[in-house]
C-alpha cells in the first residue's frame, strides 16, 4: 500500500461522548473518550488516483457507481481499543473495537 | 499442654524497674501428670533479651530496668508506641531454647510506650485492673480444671501502692459456677461440656480501695470452649430411604437423601485434619452394585438444631457412577455403614438402607404411522417437524438416534429420487431427530409430493430398535409458478427491512417467503427486529440441529462471530440486540435503521 | 527504587552476595523455601534453616530492606522479603514488607500532580451518583478509562468452552489498574459515597466481584482462603500490609492506628486483585468483607472470625473513612500539605 | 484491519480510457484498461464506524472536521499494476501503479 502519513493530512482526534448517545442502545450514563481519526489524505494519493479523479470527473460513471468509489486512501484506524462501562442496571458491558488506536492512510 | 489464649497484651513503660513482672502466661493440662515447661523463644530481636522468663509460673519479667534510649534503639514506625513481639513455647518437660520452633508457641505483644508511667493521680482506675484490650481465653471441654488467667495487670499494681485491688467473677444466667477466682487466678473448676454450652460469659469484678472509698470497675470476659469428638453420630427419624430409578440413567444422577447428625463440629480447615470425619462402607459385595453406585456424602454446620451449639448435619446421597443400561431391571436394599472414625466408643456408627428399585426402559413408537404435511413453496432446510420415541424428552443418558430410509425398496431408481426431498438430522446429545426439506428439486415432480419412509431409533448403546412408517405429503402451490429472477433463495438474515424481507425467498422458509419481525423496544432487547425463515425456532437463541447444518439459515442463532453495535450474546448467536440485527455469512450488525447521517462529502464533492 | 533511607530487598541482595558468608547462608534460606514449598521439612532440615535465619541477623540491610508495591520488580523482592524471614511462623504477617506508605503517598503525589488531574467533564454530569460521576472522571482521563476497559474486559470475558473467567488474568489486570491510575482517580471509583443502592451497586461491582472473588459452589472457610493467602508472596505481603496500616485503634479519632486513612484505604485497595480481595457485601452499606465465612471453622471458630473481622468490623474500615469521596479534599488537602511541608 | 469482503461490497471494475484523457498531459490516442475499486464497505463496519455515525449524526464535530471522517472502511486497491503505451511522438512511456490489481475494504 501507499506511503503513510500520520500527521495533518491523517491523526487521532478525542470527543467525550456520553456511552448513551453511542447509538448502540446501551443505558448508560458513563461518558468515554471516544478517539477517531480525522484527515484527508491528499498527500498520500497515486497515478491511481488522479486517474480515477479524471475518470470521475468525465461523468461516464453512473452516480450508483460513483458515490461507491474512494477517490484517496482513507483515514482509518490501524488499531482498536475496547471500552468497558457498567450499565444502569450495574452490568459490565464492553463494546470491543470502539476506539481507534492510532491513525493512517489506507489503501 | 495447650495454651488457653491466642496471644498476651500488655503496655510497658520507660522506668520499668528490672525484676518487674510484666505479664503470666499460662497452659492447661491435659493429663493429670501433666506439668507446664515455659521459655522465652524469641532470641531474634534485639530486644528479647531485655526480658525474663519463669520456667515453672510462666511469668515475664524485666532483665533490666527501660530506659529512654531503649525505646529509640527499636527500629519500627516513627511512631509514640513501639510493638515488642515475643514468643513463649510451652513443653512438659524442661528444654533448650533451640527446640522453640518444634513447640506450641503463643505470641506475646508488649506495647512499649514512649513514655514513663502515669502517676497514681493521672492514671484513669479502671486501667489498674483491666487492659484496655480484654482478649478472651478459651479451654478444652472434658478437661482438668487449671488457673486460665492472671486477672492482675502486673505493669500497673506500683502506680498506686496504697490501693488495694480484688476481682470477683459473676457467671452468665444459665451457666454453671464452672469459674471461680483463686489468688488473682480466674480458674476453671471442673470439666465442662461444650455440646452444652460453647462459650462462657463471665462479668468480671474489679474491686478498688483507695484511702477514701471503694471503686467497682466491671469487663466481661467470654471464655470459648474448644470440641473434641465426644458425640457418636445418630439419625433422627428415618433410616431407609426408597429409590426407583427410570427415565434417567445418566452417570453422575443423585437420588433421594438421608441425614445424619453429630452434635460435635466437623472442621473443615485445616483439610487434612480427621477429626470427627464420618468414613462410610458400602456394605455389599455384589459387584455389580459396586461398579455402579455410589454414595455422595456432604456436610454441613448447623446451630439451631443443636440447642444454638455448633453441631454437623451430613447428608448421604445415592449416585450412579455410570450411565444404566435401558435394560437393566433390579430391585435390591443397600445398607451404608458410618463411621466416625474419631469417636472413642463403640456406638461411633449407625447403618443406611437404601431400598433401590430399576425399572428398564422400552425403545418404542405408540404410533405406527406418523403423517407430516408441508408446503410445496418450502425452501431447502426447511423444518418439517420431529421424530422421538415414546418418553424421550424425559430419558437422561439414554442415547437414541434416528435414521431415514425409503419404506419400500423396491421401486424404480427415477421413483426413489424423489426420497432426496426429505432429510433427517440430530445433534449429539440432542433427544429427537428433526425433519427437513433436503431437495426442492426433486418436488417439482408430481409423483414426488407423496413420500413415504420408514424411520429407526436406534439405541445406542444395546442396538436395540424401532421403527414407525412416516408420510410426507407436500401440497399447496408450488416454485412453478414464482418468477425465475425470485427464484434465487438466500439467506433472510441480510435482509434489513420489512419490505425487502417479506419479499425475498429465504434459505429454511416453510412458506417459502422469510419473515419480518419488528422490535419496539429502544435499547438492547430481545426482540429486536429482525428477517427470518421461521420465527417459530429462530431466533429462539438456541442453535438447532438444522440451524446448524449451514450458518446463513439463522445467524441469529448460530453465529460465533463477532457482532457489531450494541447487543448481548450467551455461547452463540444474538440473545439481544438494538434496533435491526442482520448478518452476511455470520457477520451480524445490531443498529437503528435510521435515515442515513447526514450526507458525508464523500469523493464525489471533493474541490 | 523506594523511598531514601529504606534499602530496598533486591539492593540488600547484591549487597549479602559479595560477602562470601551472607551469600552461603542465604542460599541455604532459599534452598529451605524451595523444600519447604515441596514439602514439609524435616525437623533437623527446619533447626538448620533457624541457624541459617539466625546467622543472616547481623545483616542489617537484609532484616530491614522492603518492597515497592507496583513496581516492576515486586514479585523478586517480595521474594527475597520472605525467604529471609523464613522458616514462617517466626514473625507474624503484621509487619508489612512494603516501604511506609505514608512516605510512599509523598512521592506518589509529586508524580501524581494531584492539582492537575481532575478535568472536569464538559458534557452536563449527573448530580447525585458520586460513583458514576468518578466512572465518568475516570473515563475522561485516558490513562484511568483504558486500564479500567482492560480489567473490565479481563474479568468479564468468559473462557472459550468453560463458563467461568480466568481469574489469575482478572486479578493481573485489576492490580495494574491500582498501581498505575493515580490514586485520585483509583480510589474515587472504589471508596465514592453512596446514598442509594443503586450507587451502592455500581460501587459493588467495580472490582466485578463474580470474577475477582465470587465461586459458584459457595464461600470457602476463612481459614482455608488466608492459608491459600500466605503460600503466595503477593497476597501474604499485601495482608501483611493490611493488618499493620489498617490496625483499629478505640483510642484514635479515625478508629486507625496510623493517623492517616489513605494509608489504611491504600493498603485495603492493595489486597484487591490478590487470593484476598475485599469487596462492599452489599449495595446499602460501606461494610466491606472478605468472600468466605466461619462454617466448618471446629476450634479454630475465633481465629476464623478474627479474620473476617479484621474486615467486617475494623474501626479503621468505618462508614466516612470508605466514603473518600466526601474526604477527596481532604485527602487531596493532605497530600498538598505534605508537599508543602517537603518544599 | 477489519475483516474483508471481496465482493459486492468491494470489488474490480474495468473502463476503457483514452491515456489522454487520465488527466496527466500524456499526449497519446492509445487506449488503456483502467482498473478501480468500487464498494460500500459497508458489510465491513465495526463498532467504531457505529459510533463515528453518531456523533457526526449529533452535528457535535465542525464541518471541516466531519469532511475529513471516514464513516466506514473505504474499498481500495491491495495492490497496482502499470500502464505502458507509445506517446505521438512514439516514446514509450509507463505511468506506474496506475490500475487496481485487486480491490479489498482497508481500515
Amino acid at each position: 500500500s501507499r506511503g503513510r502519513h500520520s500527521s495533518r493530512d491523517c491523526h487521532v482526534e478525542k470527543r467525550e461522548m456520553r456511552v448513551r448517545d453511542l447509538g448502540m442502545g446501551f443505558d448508560s450514563d458513563e461518558i468515554v473518550l471516544f478517539k477517531f481519526c480525522v484527515g484527508s489524505c491528499q498527500r498520500s494519493r497515486g497515478n491511481y488516483d488522479l486517474a480515477l479523479r479524471a475518470l470521475l470527473a468525465n461523468g461516464s460513471l453512473p452516480k450508483r457507481t460513483a458515490r461507491k468509489v474512494s477517490a484517496h486512501p482513507c483515514c482509518r484506524p490501524t488499531g482498536y481499543e475496547p471500552v468497558s462501562f457498567m450499565d444502569a442496571t450495574t452490568t459490565w458491558r464492553t463494546i470491543k473495537s470502539l476506539s481507534a488506536a492510532d491513525c493512517e492512510c489506507m489503501g | 499442654l495447650y495454651f488457653p489464649q491466642r496471644a498476651y497484651t500488655e503496655s510497658i513503660y520507660v522506668g520499668q524497674l528490672q525484676g518487674s513482672q510484666v505479664l503470666q502466661v499460662h497452659s492447661m493440662r491435659e493429663t493429670p501428670t501433666e506439668r507446664p515447661y515455659f521459655t522465652l523463644c524469641s532470641h531474634r530481636d534485639t530486644y528479647a533479651s531485655w526480658f525474663h522468663m519463669d520456667e515453672a509460673t510462666g511469668v515475664l519479667s524485666m532483665n533490666k530496668t527501660l530506659e529512654w534510649s531503649d525505646f529509640s534503639s527499636i527500629r519500627d514506625l516513627v511512631r509514640p508506641v513501639k510493638d515488642l513481639n515475643l514468643k513463649v513455647g510451652v513443653s512438659s518437660v524442661p528444654m533448650q531454647k533451640a527446640i522453640c520452633p518444634f513447640l506450641p508457641t503463643v505470641e506475646v505483644k508488649l506495647m512499649f510506650i514512649n513514655d514513663t508511667a502515669p502517676s497514681c493521680g493521672q492514671v484513669e482506675l479502671k486501667t489498674l485492673c483491666f487492659p484496655d484490650k480484654v482478649s478472651n481465653p478459651h479451654i478444652t471441654e472434658n478437661r482438668m480444671p487449671g488457673a486460665l488467667r492472671q486477672l492482675r495487670r502486673f505493669t500497673h499494681m506500683n502506680i498506686c501502692p496504697n490501693y488495694t485491688i480484688s476481682y470477683a467473677v459473676e457467671a452468665g444466667t444459665n451457666q454453671t459456677q464452672a469459674f471461680c477466682i483463686l489468688q488473682y487466678e480466674l480458674v476453671v473448676t471442673a470439666p465442662v461440656d461444650r455440646e452444652e454450652s460453647e462459650v462462657y460469659h463471665l462479668d468480671l469484678v474489679c474491686m478498688i480501695r483507695t484511702e477514701e472509698k471503694l471503686e467497682k470497675f466491671f469487663s466481661s470476659l467470654h471464655v470459648n470452649i474448644y470440641d473434641e469428638d465426644d458425640n457418636p453420630p445418630y439419625m433422627n427419624g428415618t433410616d431407609t430411604e426408597d429409590i426407583k430409578i427410570e427415565f434417567n440413567r445418566s452417570e453422575g444422577t443423585v437420588y433421594g437423601t438421608l441425614f445424619v447428625y453429630d452434635r460435635d463440629t466437623t472442621p473443615v480447615y485445616p483439610t487434612d485434619l480427621i477429626q470427627n470425619k464420618l468414613v462410610g462402607t458400602l456394605m455389599t459385595n455384589d459387584s455389580w452394585i459396586r461398579n455402579t453406585i455410589t454414595i455422595e456424602h456432604k456436610f454441613r454446620e448447623e446451630k439451631a438444631i443443636f440447642g444454638n451449639v455448633r453441631g454437623t448435619v451430613h447428608e448421604y446421597k445415592l449416585k450412579l457412577s455410570q450411565n444404566l443400561s435401558v435394560t437393566e431391571r433390579r430391585s435390591f436394599q443397600l445398607d451404608y455403614l458410618v463411621n466416625d472414625t474419631t469417636f472413642p466408643g463403640p456406638e461411633g456408627t449407625v447403618l443406611l438402607h437404601f431400598n433401590v428399585t430399576i425399572l428398564p426402559v422400552p425403545i418404542h413408537f405408540s404410533n405406527i404411522t406418523y403423517f407430516f404435511t408441508v408446503s410445496l413453496k418450502a425452501t431447502t432446510y426447511s423444518q418439517i417437524g420431529s421424530v422421538c420415541v415414546d418418553n424421550c424428552l424425559k430419558f437422561k443418558g439414554i442415547d437414541v438416534t434416528y435414521q431415514l430410509e425409503i419404506a419400500d425398496r423396491n421401486i424404480s431408481a427415477d421413483a426413489q429420487s424423489c426420497y432426496w426431498a426429505v432429510g433427517l438430522a440430530q445433534k449429539p446429545n440432542e433427544k429427537a431427530g428433526v425433519l427437513y426439506v433436503n431437495d426442492t428439486e426433486v418436488l417439482r415432480r408430481p409423483q414426488c409430493q407423496e413420500l413415504q419412509y420408514v424411520v429407526i431409533a436406534e439405541e445406542q448403546q444395546n442396538k436395540f430398535q424401532a421403527m414407525m412408517q412416516l408420510v410426507v405429503i407436500f401440497e399447496g402451490e408450488g416454485n412453478t409458478v414464482i418468477r425465475l429472477d425470485e427464484q434465487r433463495v438466500l439467506p433472510c438474515a441480510e435482509k434489513r427491512q420489512r419490505g425487502e424481507c417479506e419479499a425475498s425467498r429465504g434459505l429454511g422458509a416453510p412458506t417459502g417467503r422469510c419473515q419480518w419481525r419488528q422490535g419496539r423496544d429502544k435499547g438492547i432487547s430481545k426482540k429486536y427486529s429482525t428477517c427470518s425463515p421461521d420465527l417459530g425456532t429462530c431466533p429462539d437463541a438456541y442453535c438447532d440441529a438444522i440451524e446448524s447444518k449451514n450458518i446463513s439459515i439463522c445467524p441469529q442463532d448460530c453465529s460465533s462471530q463477532p457482532i457489531i453495535g450494541g447487543y448481548e450474546r450467551d455461547l452463540y448467536g444474538i440473545k439481544a440486540g438494538h434496533g435491526t440485527c442482520y448478518c452476511f455469512s455470520g457477520k451480524c450488525f445490531c443498529e437503528k435503521d435510521e435515515l442515513e447521517v447526514f450526507p458525508i462529502c464523500d469523493d464525489v464533492c471533493k474541490p | 527504587p523506594v523511598f531514601p533511607g529504606t534499602v530496598d530487598c533486591i539492593e540488600a541482595v547484591q549487597e549479602c552476595i559479595k560477602d562470601p558468608e551472607c551469600k552461603r547462608q542465604l542460599r541455604h534460606l532459599e534452598y529451605c523455601v524451595d523444600e519447604e514449598a515441596v514439602a514439609p521439612l524435616s525437623l533437623e532440615g527446619r533447626q538448620a534453616c533457624v541457624d541459617a535465619q539466625n546467622n543472616l541477623m547481623h545483616y542489617q540491610s537484609l532484616q530491614e530492606c522492603k518492597c515497592q508495591r507496583g513496581s516492576r520488580m515486586e514479585q523478586q523482592c517480595l521474594s527475597i522479603y520472605w525467604t529471609v524471614r523464613f522458616p514462617q511462623g517466626y514473625d507474624d504477617i503484621e509487619t508489612s514488607p512494603y516501604e511506609d506508605i505514608e512516605l510512599e503517598l509523598v512521592k506518589n503525589s509529586e508524580t501524581s500532580k494531584l492539582a492537575s488531574i481532575v478535568s472536569v467533564s464538559s458534557l452536563p454530569l449527573t448530580d447525585q451518583n458520586q460513583c458514576l460521576k468518578a466512572a465518568q472522571d475516570c473515563g475522561l482521563y485516558e490513562k484511568c478509562g483504558s486500564l479500567r476497559s482492560e480489567y473490565a474486559l479481563a474479568c468479564t470475558k468468559i473462557i472459550p468452552g468453560t463458563n467461568h473467567c480466568n481469574r489469575h488474568k482478572c486479578h493481573r489486570a485489576l492490580r495494574r489498574f491500582l498501581e498505575r491510575v493515580p490514586e485520585e482517580y483509583s480510589f474515587g471509583v472504589l471508596f465514592c459515597p453512596c446514598s442509594d443502592t443503586l450507587c451502592g451497586e455500581r460501587r459493588r461491582k467495580t472490582i466485578v466481584p463474580s470474577c475477582s472473588y465470587e465461586e459458584r459452589d459457595g464461600q470457602p472457610n476463612c481459614l482455608n482462603l488466608e492459608s491459600y493467602c500466605l503460600k503466595d508472596n503477593l497476597c501474604r505481603s499485601r495482608l501483611a500490609d493490611f493488618q499493620q496500616n489498617c490496625q483499629p485503634s478505640s483510642l484514635s479519632p479515625s478508629g486507625c492506628l496510623r493517623e492517616s486513612v489513605a494509608v489504611c484505604l491504600k493498603a485495603y485497595a492493595g489486597l484487591i486483585g490478590t487470593i484476598m480481595t475485599p469487596n462492599y457485601v452489599s449495595n446499602s452499606s460501606t461494610e466491606v468483607s472478605q468472600w468466605c465465612n466461619c462454617e466448618g471453622s471446629g476450634n479454630q471458630w475465633q481465629d476464623c472470625l478474627r479474620i473476617l473481622h479484621m474486615f467486617n468490623s475494623n474501626t479503621c474500615l468505618r462508614e466516612d473513612n470508605l466514603g473518600l469521596q466526601t474526604k477527596r479534599i481532604q485527602f487531596k488537602t493532605f497530600l498538598c500539605f505534605q508537599k508543602v511541608v517537603e518544599s
